[in-house]
């Protein structure tokens, strides 16, 4: 049964320097605030895995938690570049980042092959491109049947992942719905999980399209409404587009950047 | 018919045109999203979008910033995981068409999204990488690019292989066991160029009105190959150009 | 889009002798009356296919429908043994059918690896069983980045997939919820697929829990209300469980047996 | 506690009270599913059921015919596909407990629901087959079997593994790389066997009240290891007795 526990409680004892974090959420429920609580406790050397690196991970970059980086596309969506990762990876600002690059379907095998208790998974994939050549976690696979050439990739067991859903019950069950993403697979992955939650609800009435975690699969749920700002809650949010596009300018410059970490994340008074 | 009319929305209603009612389309942000949409709110109002994020059938009435939005949810057939939506639609080859765009092409229809000069671990220019584009540029059944042409753009060798075309060159796809058509059809602000069928170069087969042979010439980083009989586009139609500039004011105004 | 037919012109058109056949339903939602109407055309050597060949498929192999079955549990679930399956294996009453036996586990997978349009899936098991002894279709598989060996199992194809669902739309969209089984992998596993619905609607109403089905993937869809009885459907109908239990007696004996499908199955007029 | 039990009853109390409270436990369908639904509404109210029709934390209140009568779905946490229950919750190593029956069992807890006699191709008696038990048999935390003991089922060699227990002894499953901890325990009608920790071999370690060493030597096919200490176990209580009977009820009454 999971735990429940607060924001900080929860980044505390789940999240620690030099662990391999996965904050999953596919544009939708992407967890923000657990992110600048990651930056808040000023977590060190993370190897920060994400199939999207957008805006809450150029937050952490910039803001020094991360020595790695573990993705398929690093943007800021239907706005440009993230300018805080470029800047990691162009002249090592503040902090060196070292990178490791797949495309959507590698990394979404990747986590089902971590859920699923495998050490890799099987698909049509990366065939042509140049990216094998940059990690040892693409490889050739023989089909034992046809005699085919596949591609396989390996799992993803990341020590800690954290999403953002619309809610749970008191025994930690929490129920997601609109785009899931890979979240179910992330938090399956993963040897801890932290869920931060619009809300605490005595019974989670069935909604379509709903995903359910079961609490004895969780680790721990935090009730932190709002948790997924810039992006969205289906049901209680809508995306704020505007915000995306405002980060282009305010993460341009170091400067800037830096000043508004400090403003709005590092200076935020938050419930212990 | 109207003159008043840019260079992109020319772009974008080609490529728009490229798509044929009741295909199932995968479709990236930005231009490719724009074209799909006005596609099926104009010639194509059973073309099928599906998103990355798991949205089939996506019907949204507003342009989505991100593959992400609500409206793509809200609108859709149904909403699949992100595994499901790679493993299930994309790599067996149930979509007709991809839609990519691109940062770096050469002539075979190899796209870089990835990085720009230097060295890959530490590059001049690092760009957002791979997304869903090595796999939809594999397996769907073929692929169109969307991209402004300038020398910067189409060059003679791309600096990294993000999503493959026809590698190099005839029989290249068959010797890897790629599934997919590829990039049949690369469309730009200046024209449109097509896979020659026995070569698999890109061949520049259509111009956007008013542009000139030359000008695409100067604007492509290999020489290029041009098409016997060069044809000239239709510009945008009034209605083709309203609906696509009410797309684009809904994107404008947020969600 | 989906072809609106009738049953009898589904299975004319869609199921032909000699043709890989999955009928799926995991208890709930399993095609009766599609297999009926198979009985009833006199479909011959069909391999069938179905993780748990229930008395569905105890009625299709007692008609002389199967030369072959493909399966993980033949039995009659809470009730005891599928009396024409044991006939068929032990005394090749009415014909001989030839067996290729699988888990659960790797049934399921067979089917993910052919909605999937991969050669084969890897999965932990059958690891220590007699099983992989008696088909090609299981093999160990070599993990390249552990070097630990696990299981390959071939791919699932059939030529046509039958399924039952609750609703479908008239652009041939599919509905169902409840115990969902394997279906939508069986569907998108097979060439052609056939759906029975309880409903056409005009518009598919989100429920809790649904699978969906895009009608652009699905072959042709028929209105059969009830067309899972004694199987249910889950907000139709409730499991007769009595049949399952009266099932036993009927089917023990060939005379009972072939006197049953006569009355129940062959002389029913059905429209065309 | 009541002296008017049958010894299938006996052997039900006896599986539901080896469940833990808290536990997760993959059931199948017959005496497992009872034994596991006993468990959960005596004194184990917070067991996770799980059945391989996907339903996860089933809490009937009625028993199961089937292992997907709508009654599981109904009372589920999560419906989830078939793929997904053996692929993201077995295989892991998620669930603490499998419940399996037996057609055949030997001194490792190898167990056969195949074919018995013959050849495999041409079998006296052919049985239903695996079903989930071969990978429920690998990957639970452990296993709990429960079948009635006689000299048919308990038997020197099994006629086919269908899923294998310790296979041929101390060492074996971890040869093979299987990852659960195995038969653990074995419940029959006469008592309670345990697999000796160091010869991996089923020892008797408990008898139901007013069974002897010697009956359970009688109904076993092998030479049986019988624990220095051997314990007899309590009789059903009052309780369990009744809740078990009204479950059966609810069985009988069919839907």
């Amino acid at each position: 049964m999971a735990k429940l526990v607060s924001l900080a409680e929860g980044v505390a004892e789940l999240v620690r320097d030099g662990d391999t974090v996965a904050l999953e959420g596919f544009t939708h429920l992407i967890p923000f605030a657990a992110g600048h609580e990651i930056i808040r406790q000023r977590r060190r050397d993370l190897t920060l895995v994400r199939m999207t690196p957008d805006v809450i991970y150029d937050q952490l970059i910039g803001a020094g938690c991360a020595r790695r980086l573990v993705f398929s596309w690093g943007g800021n969506p239907g706005v440009g570049s993230l300018h805080r990762f470029r800047d990691a990876v162009q002249n090592s600002w503040p902090v060196p980042l070292e990178l490791e690059e797949h495309s959507h379907a590698g990394m979404a095998n990747r986590y089902v092959a971590g859920a699923s208790g495998l050490p890799f998974a099987v698909l049509r994939g990366y065939t042509g491109t140049d990216l094998p050549r940059h990690t040892a976690n693409i490889r050739p696979i023989e089909c034992p049947f046809t005699g085919e050439t596949l591609t396989a990739v390996a799992a993803l067991r990341p020590d800690v992942t954290v999403v953002h859903a619309q809610r749970a019950d008191p025994a930690g069950n929490v129920q997601m719905w609109g785009i899931t993403g890979v979240q179910k697979e992330a938090v399956l992955a993963a040897r801890r999980s932290l869920v931060t939650v619009e809300e605490i609800v005595d019974d989670l009435d069935p909604v379509p399209g709903q995903v359910i975690l079961p609490g004895w699969a969780v680790t721990a749920v935090a009730h932190v409404p709002g948790g997924a700002h810039p992006s969205y809650t289906q049901g209680y949010s809508v995306r704020d587009n505007d915000f995306y596009r405002a980060w282009d300018a305010i993460s341009r410059e170091r400067a800037s950047f830096e000043e508004w970490i400090a403003r709005h994340v590092r200076d935020v008074e938050v419930p212990a | 018919m109207s003159a008043d009319y840019s260079s992109d929305e020319m772009m974008t209603v080609a490529a728009a045109r490229q798509l044929r009612d009741g295909t199932a389309c995968f479709v990236g942000i930005g231009l490719p999203s724009t074209a799909a949409n006005l596609a099926r709110v104009t010639h194509a109002p059973n073309l099928v979008l599906i998103y990355e994020s798991g949205c089939l059938g996506a019907k949204p009435d507003r342009l989505p910033l991100s593959i992400g939005d609500g409206v793509l949810a809200d609108t859709a057939d149904a909403v699949v995981s992100v595994p499901e939506v790679f493993n299930y639609w994309l790599q067996p080859g149930r979509i007709d068409v991809g839609f990519l765009g691109a940062a770096q092409l050469d002539r075979y229809g190899n796209i870089n999204t990835t990085v720009i000069g230097g060295d890959y671990t530490d590059p001049k220019v690092r760009l957002p990488g791979a997304g869903g584009a090595p796999e939809i540029a594999a397996s769907c059944g073929e692929v169109v690019v969307i991209v402004r042409q300038s020398l910067r753009t189409f060059i003679d060798r791309v600096d990294f292989v993000t999503s493959v075309g026809y590698g190099a060159g005839p029989g290249y796809r068959a010797r890897l066991g790629l599934r997919g058509g590829g990039p049949k059809t690369v469309i730009t602000d200046l024209g449109v160029l097509t896979a020659d069928p026995v070569t698999c170069e890109l061949t520049l087969t259509r111009l956007h009105p008013g542009v000139t042979v030359d000008q695409v010439r100067a604007a492509t980083g290999w020489p290029l190959a041009v098409a016997d009989e060069v044809s000239t586009g239709e510009p945008p139609s009034t209605d083709e150009l309203t609906v696509l500039r009410a797309l684009e004011a809904t994107k404008k105004a947020g969600v």
